[in-house]
């Protein structure tokens, strides 16, 4: 029973790691209809400055928060010559964020060296019913909820976050009601930034983070993305649990060597499941 | 009031939409010093919003705070013009029918108080019985509010009523213009529904590769600024007619 | 039969030596390293008069860690007129280069520890690091001192050279009275192993050896402080440098980690052996500000080797290196290698030292000091 | 005369063509988007080399590899092809995580040692043991592969593809069969895949998991992006480029007199600066960008049908 | 020809066609009118085939198809045009209607691929065919013109050509005229007038009420998914429930 509580809160916990990445991809899309390569380049590039900023002896907290903020700024960047020339397709724009996240990793080399590097988390573990749990996995646990939170507020309830939609609902339409379309996306990828960054410093502790660290990053949470269609959030906090908690149980009562296999495998039944309802005039509708 | 007539494919979608900003002229200006809204051609809904937001968002220019923000977000006003709107107000935009959609997109354009209001083609797949509160409503708001309309129309009959200026459109350029009274007697209006598709500025890049990440139209309109020397030539047309059919629509504003 | 060494048999001018290594990549880490230390051995060498009075020459490429890229490196090696190829760290590089070694008939030094280029023997391909069957032996005396007689063992199935190191372990278990009483099939991609630790808790093992590759390595090392479980935890030559202990930080401290005996050289007593390191390690660690990994030496140690063969066989003909290299014995910062007809692994697992991580330091365990101790003379 | 290094690079690059065409096929005639393409390299590379190790004759062998990689696709393709978009994207990446994991568990195709001893490709008793005998086979393989996508897209069967990408609705009501067109496309698209990946098993003798990583899909990917989907020169111009700009940058960065930080700056940031700007400032690609161009040169010459427009216009 | 009985079809639970019974004969045209939202392009996707039928049936000569593919059901000789713009991208006038011949042509992409003798015969048929068409709806001018960039009426009439590509029996016109002019929209009433003097059965959604006279010669009405009136264009014109429900007083006048 205890085990089935370790595999159940670490599998939240990893998921959570994954959602922190989906919401960027999905918030992002949301808004530019741009699929950014470049999200896992955001968590990467917070973790890497948040973890030599607490090298030089700043204390935690700040630290991570410098570390999100730089990555918030990349964000920005990376929108800016994705979706700042007039007329980039989406298309064009996720080729660009896939040439960027690769030209991240010279800058990050340079910078950072290819060795990975991690940092202390919270130390130490907690004993829930029996289960014998790391307390960091609260911590992500906790700020993931709250990030969700804020975001299914923003799209649910407000205009700004209505507008944010309309941009990639319908871009010529949303300039016809004065909606700037450019400001939004790049506000988009700054808060997408931001999130990666988030996810960055909050994952360090538990992996060792490198330049190439992005790929599994961006693998996973465009996984959990994708099950929220690149636009629910709350389905993509679902998808990023399930995957996480299916990988956790898969190797806590299968074999971990079939825990990729088969969580995928499952994400994959999930949304044939799925598309074998929707119908194309409905999928093509508006 | 004023209605620009013409075939199809004359250039009044481009005209309106350099009016209106969406597309910028190729050469010449237009100035509006007012509020623009615009009914576009195609309906351009947001098709994942439900048909409330999409109406919603008609006030998103309107920069108001505290109660006036309430009262500009209020669509009630809306459903008692379009009650048919009322069964679907909360399913997503995309889903609805064609003149469903339609309505939205006047709705949406009405949302936003506009100074001048530019519909292109207003009774696209409405019901008569729609058309009329429709026109009627119009008339009300331009007498009452002393709002300017701009106004594509596919009956051409209901635009000349309903407007009391007139510019016929032919290949991009402005081929009668005047009192809709006049026009609606003299031949030029004939001649405007004979304008024969040939006759048309043919489209740019006609050998375009083929692949469906070849813009569409729309796409297109916003992609270049600087329209390729195919459409030069229609967008220049346009243009000068643009600022004309511009200056009339605001001098209404005033 | 020996194919000629064309432009560089030249009597007088350079030796070519190409290294075929990962500058970019998954391994690029290793490849970099292995770089910088073959280029230092090659100004050494050449510093001290070269090789049959003729300077070596070093050109370097990078296989991007994918086995079609080595294919290329080698071929452009093999127009170039090579005298001898350094072979890439990458197990995938070095054993989809070996067709091509095998037609082309020209000395390949492998820097990759896969098990598979050994056996069955290719004529003109020599291993430099300790195999993963070695480590695996010399860990299994280790426990045996220990008195360890049940043991789990947790290994990444989609890696080579962890499963040959667990198929090695599971086999030679028995000589050394042990019993592997769990075995953990991991994943080098995942992100969480508690798995592996409440699976172990649940049986009577007394110790954990892993095997396994990259950052899943720092994972699992973090993880497992964090776990309570309260047996040791050993790790593999993969884990013996700074790319783990860095990054695994505290959670590392009291981990056993089995290394090439150049790691721990300063522990040594003085001899030949530790001259042998200090050769390396002196020069590299003025030049780079932190002490040669693993990789490094191995890069030092490959072309040391090399430039051996070539004064053993008085040539730069392949064929004439070949026959040398099976007869040569050379004491490296690796240990000294013995190569012979059968055996292209020259190194024999009494060079590994088993070291318990203190204060953030590979130091050798009392065992492992006194076995060191009887071949450093 | 080519020297070995050249021809493995010109062999190499043949095959990523291959694969490229069929991709540019598949997404830009029938908008289906494959980030997997490797998935059926890799298949290929394996069929040929598991059966040729077996006993196989290799050119048997070789020829079963475009099959079995279609077959596959097949298979799968009609639950995959459900998935529109994004959805697609990730099925495909997904598959391809997933085969390669299966592979390297595989014992019985060499597992994460990967498959050795694959045999030269031999045609009755004469082996083809040269480079430039591969060169050839693969040049020829391209050649095959270029004249069935062109005959399949100038065709009733390549118009309904290319309507289906606009409108599955309307091309159905049209009379095309949605459903088994994108299977037929996706198919082919596998078997061109397959095929490259036979040749490269013989070619270099040695598969394993790891040499058909995500990257190369996504590499596959940047070729027809590049070159211009839909365009089946574009996938030629995309591959060549491509793969000549990877090798020079290769070389260059490990030239002697390098900076040790030269390869991944040359090898990550100019090739990602390259592909940034192709695909900002031509962003249908190389070879539509090159037509327009054309057009653009032949309207403004001789006063044609092009101009038209213009002097209508003019006051 | 076409018996349509009981055919419903929701959406979140409103039903957009709610138990539809209708008869078309052979070579005749029925109007369908109603106000926005009535369900009258529900129904022409649900005999069409895009959308699946929840219940009833659809019966085609005596045939049922309500469980055919949409392809299969052109095959059957079921042609559509869409209300909106649905034009095909990247391809010139004349491969968007070629592509409508897909529904009375075979040859795969085996024949294509090893351009077998009968692709080649094909391919001739289809593109006569296809000038044909495009003749018909008077747009040879721009037949080797990319199709998206036609304006809208243009784009509607390309739609025709498509769907007489694929020879049909049936014709279902949904809002065929909207976004017309006067000239253009007299051009297609008389078209349409040509297509059923060749025998063509014909169904037309408008809102245009005079054209629905001029071409049909039963209308049914359709409300919330219902048929509230079914007659000739006149009894339809006067008939009180249509009038408060959809025509509007002066609009029948
Ligand atoms: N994006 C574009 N690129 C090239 N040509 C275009 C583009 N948009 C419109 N055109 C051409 O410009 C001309 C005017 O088009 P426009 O849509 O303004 O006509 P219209 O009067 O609105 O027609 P309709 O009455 O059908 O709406 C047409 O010949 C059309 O083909
Ligand atoms: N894909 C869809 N998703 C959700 N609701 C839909 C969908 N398609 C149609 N509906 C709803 O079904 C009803 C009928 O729609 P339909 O398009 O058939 O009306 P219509 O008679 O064609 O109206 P119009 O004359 O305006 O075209 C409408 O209420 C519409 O909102
Ligand atoms: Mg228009
Ligand atoms: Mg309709």
């Amino acid at each position: 029973m205890s085990d089935f509580l370790v595999y159940l809160i670490t599998g939240l916990g990893t998921g959570c790691g994954i959602a922190l990445i989906g919401s960027g991809l999905v918030l992002i899309h949301r808004v530019t209809r741009v699929v950014n390569f470049a999200q896992g380049t955001f968590a990467v590039v917070g973790a890497l400055t948040a973890i030599s900023l607490l090298d030089t002896g700043l204390p935690h907290g700040l630290s991570e928060v410098l570390g999100v903020a730089v990555a918030a700024v990349v964000g920005l960047l990376v929108g800016v010559i994705a979706i700042g020339r007039r007329g980039t397709s989406p298309q064009a724009a996720l080729m660009v964020t896939l040439g960027l996240g690769i030209l991240a990793y010279a800058v990050e080399v340079m910078l950072w060296g290819d060795q990975g590097r991690s940092s202390e988390g919270l130390s130490g573990a907690v004993t829930v019913f029996g289960a014998r749990i790391q307390t960091h996995y609260l911590l992500i646990i906790g700020v993931t909820a709250a990030v969700f939170a804020a975001l299914a507020g923003l799209f649910g309830r407000t205009d700004a976050g209505k507008a944010l939609s309309a941009c990639s609902s319908n871009p010529y339409a949303a300039r016809v009601v004065g909606i700037s379309v450019t400001r939004m996306g790049l506000i988009a990828f700054a808060i997408g930034g931001a999130l990666g960054g988030l996810a960055g410093v909050l994952l360090a502790p538990m992996n060792s983070m490198a330049f190439d660290s992005d790929v599994a990053l961006i693998i996973n949470g465009f996984a959990a993305a994708v099950v929220g269609s690149m636009h629910h959030i709350g389905r993509t906090l679902a998808g990023a649990l399930f995957l996480g908690v299916a990988e956790a149980m898969v190797a806590g009562y299968g074999s971990a060597t079939y825990q990729t296999v088969v969580a995928l495998g499952l994400v994959l039944a999930l949304m044939i499941g799925q598309a074998a309802r929707t119908h194309s005039v409905v999928a093509e509708a508006g | 009031m004023v209605a620009l007539v013409g075939p199809n494919g004359a250039g009044k979608s481009t005209l309106v939409n350099t009016l209106t900003g969406i597309l910028t002229p190729a050469s010449g200006s237009v100035e509006v010093r007012a509020r623009i809204a615009q009914v576009p051609e195609g309906r351009q809904m947001f098709g994942d919003l439900t048909v409330d937001d999409n109406l919603r968002l008609g006030a998103w220019q309107l920069r108001g705070r505290g109660e006036s923000r309430r009262k500009q977000r209020d669509t009630s006003w809306v459903y008692e013009l379009l009650p048919d709107l009322v069964r679907v107000r909360d399913r997503k935009a995309g889903g609805m029918s064609g003149g469903q959609q339609q309505m939205v997109a006047v709705g949406r354009a009405l949302m936003s108080r506009p100074e001048v209001l530019v519909i292109d083609e207003l009774s696209l797949g409405l019901a008569p019985l729609i058309v009329a509160d429709l026109a009627e409503h119009l008339t009300e708001l331009n007498r009452e509010q002393g709002t300017a309309v701009v106004l594509i129309e596919q009956n051409a009959r209901l635009a000349l009523d309903l407007c009391s200026r007139a510019y016929v459109l032919e290949a991009g350029r402005i081929a009668a213009e005047g009192d809709s009274a006049d026009l609606a007697a003299s031949p030029d209006i004939a001649r405007a529904y004979l304008g024969e598709a040939q006759a048309l500025p043919a489209p740019p890049d006609a050998q375009d590769d083929p692949g469906p990440h070849d813009p569409g139209p729309r796409d297109r309109a916003m992609a270049d600024p600087a329209p390729t020397p195919g459409t030069a030539g229609t967008a220049r047309g346009n243009q000068d007619t643009a600022v004309q059919a511009a200056r009339a629509a605001t001098r209404e504003a005033k | 039969g020996g194919g000629s060494s064309a432009s560089s048999s030249a009597d007088d001018g350079p030796i070519d030596i190409g290294m075929i290594t990962s500058l970019t990549g998954q391994l690029q880490t290793l490849g970099t390293e292995g770089r910088k230390a073959a280029e230092l051995a090659v100004k050494q060498i050449n510093k001290d008069g070269g090789v049959l009075g003729r300077k070596l020459e070093l050109t370097v490429k990078d296989d991007k860690s994918l086995p079609d890229q080595s294919v290329l490196a080698f071929n452009a090696f093999k127009d170039q007129g090579v005298t001898a190829v350094l072979g890439s760290p990458s197990a995938g590089s070095a054993l989809a280069t070996l067709p091509a070694v095998d037609r082309a008939e020209i000395p390949y030094i492998s820097l990759s520890p896969a098990d598979e280029q050994v056996a069955p023997v290719h004529p003109y391909v020599f291993v430099v690091p300790a195999l993963a069957s070695d480590y695996a032996e010399r860990l299994l005396q280790y426990y045996k001192s220990e008195g360890v007689s049940k043991l789990a063992v947790a290994y990444d199935t989609k890696t080579a050279y962890p499963t040959a190191g667990y198929k090695a372990m599971k086999a030679k278990a028995g000589e050394y009275g042990i019993k592997v009483v769990a075995t953990e099939e991991i994943q080098s991609t995942a992100s969480d192993f508690s798995a592996v630790f409440t699976h172990v808790k649940g049986t009577d093992a007394q110790a954990l050896a892993v095997w396994v590759t990259g950052p899943a390595s720092v994972v699992l090392t973090k993880q497992y402080a964090a776990s309570g479980l309260d047996i040791p935890i050993s790790f593999t030559g993969s884990q013996a440098s700074k790319l783990w202990l860095d990054p695994a930080g505290k959670a590392a401290e009291g981990a056993i980690v089995a290394s090439s005996i150049g790691l721990v050289g300063d522990m040594l007593p003085d001899g030949a052996q530790k001259k042998a390191i200090e050769a390396v390690n002196k020069p590299f660690t003025q030049k780079y500000n932190y002490p040669p990994p693993q990789f490094a030496q191995d890069g030092y140690t490959g072309v040391q080797l090399l430039a051996a063969a070539i004064e053993k066989a008085k040539s730069t003909d392949h064929e004439k290196i070949r026959q040398a290299m099976e007869g040569l014995t050379l004491a490296t910062p690796n240990g000294t290698y013995r190569y012979s007809e059968k055996d292209h692994s020259g190194l024999s697992p009494d060079y590994i030292s088993v070291n318990a991580v203190t204060d953030g330091r590979f130091v050798p365990t009392v065992w492992s000091k006194s076995e060191l101790e009887k071949v450093a003379k | 005369m080519l020297t070995a290094s050249q021809l493995s690079v010109y062999i190499l690059l043949a095959l990523s063509a291959m694969v490229t065409v069929g991709l540019s096929l598949l997404m830009g005639y029938a908008g289906q988007v494959s980030i997997g393409q490797a998935s059926f390299y890799a298949i290929g590379a394996y069929a040929a080399g598991l059966l040729s190790v077996h006993g196989t004759p290799p050119l048997l062998a070789l020829a079963a590899a475009p099959l079995i990689a279609a077959l596959f696709a097949a298979a799968i393709g009609g639950p995959l092809l459900r998935l529109r978009g994004h959805h697609l994207a990730f099925a495909t990446i997904a598959l391809q995580l997933i085969l390669i994991s299966l592979l390297g568990e595989a014992d019985w195709a060499g597992g994460s040692v990967g498959l050795q001893g694959i045999p030269r490709l031999s045609a009755g008793g004469t082996e083809l043991g040269e480079d430039i005998h591969y060169a050839y086979l693969a040049w020829a393989a391209v050649a095959v592969t270029v004249l069935v996508a062109r005959n399949v897209v100038t065709s009733r069967a390549g118009r309904g593809l290319r309507a289906l990408a606009t409108s599955e609705t309307a091309a159905s009501a049209s009379g095309v069969p949605v459903a088994r067109y994108k299977l037929a496309v996706f198919t082919l698209a596998a078997a061109f895949a397959g095929l490259a990946g036979g040749i490269y098993a013989f070619f270099i003798g040695y598969i394993n998991p790891g040499s058909f990583p995500v990257l190369l899909s996504i590499q596959f990917l940047v070729m027809a992006v590049v070159g211009g989907l839909g365009t089946i020169w574009g996938a030629l111009l995309g591959a060549t480029a491509i793969t000549l700009i990877v090798q020079f940058l290769n070389d260059l960065g490990s030239r002697p007199g390098m900076p040790a930080s030269a390869p991944s700056i040359l090898n990550y940031a100019v090739y990602a600066a390259l592909l940034i700007l192709v695909v900002l400032f031509l962003p249908r690609g190389i070879v539509p960008a090159l037509r327009d161009a054309w057009q653009q040169r032949r309207i403004a010459g001789h006063a044609g049908a092009g101009t038209g427009t213009a002097e209508r216009a003019e006051p | 020809m076409l018996q349509v009985s009981g055919l419903s079809r929701s959406f979140g639970g409103v039903y957009a066609v709610d138990g539809v019974d209708l008869t078309v004969e052979r070579g005749s045209a029925l109007g369908i009118i109603g106000p926005n939202g009535a369900g009258k392009s529900t129904l022409f996707n649900l005999v069409s085939g895009q959308l699946p039928a929840e219940r009833g049936e659809i019966r085609l000569d005596g045939r049922r198809i309500d469980r055919l593919s949409p392809h299969h059901r052109a095959r059957l000789g079921i042609a559509i045009v869409f209300q909106g713009a649905r034009t095909f991208h990247g391809m010139s006038v004349l491969e968007n209607a070629m592509v409508g011949a897909h529904a009375t042509t075979g040859a795969g992409f085996a024949a294509a691929a090893l351009r077998l003798p009968r692709h080649r015969r094909e391919e001739r048929l289809i593109a006569e065919r296809a000038r044909e068409a495009v003749r018909r709806v008077g747009l040879e001018a721009w037949a080797d013109r990319p199709a998206e960039l036609l304006p809208l009426g243009q784009q509607r009439a390309l739609q025709v050509a498509r769907a007489l590509c694929g020879e049909p029996t049936l014709l279902l016109l949904d809002e065929p005229a909207s976004g017309l002019r006067a000239a253009e929209r007299d051009r297609l009433a008389d078209l349409i007038e040509q297509l059923r003097a060749d025998g063509l059965t014909i169904m037309l959604v408008e809102h245009d009420v005079a054209l629905v006279g001029r071409l049909a010669d039963r209308v049914t009405v359709l409300d919330l998914g219902r048929v509230i009136a079914e007659g000739t264009p006149d009894e339809i014109r006067t008939d009180p429930r249509v009038v408060t429900a959809y025509l509007g007083t002066e609009a029948a006048a």
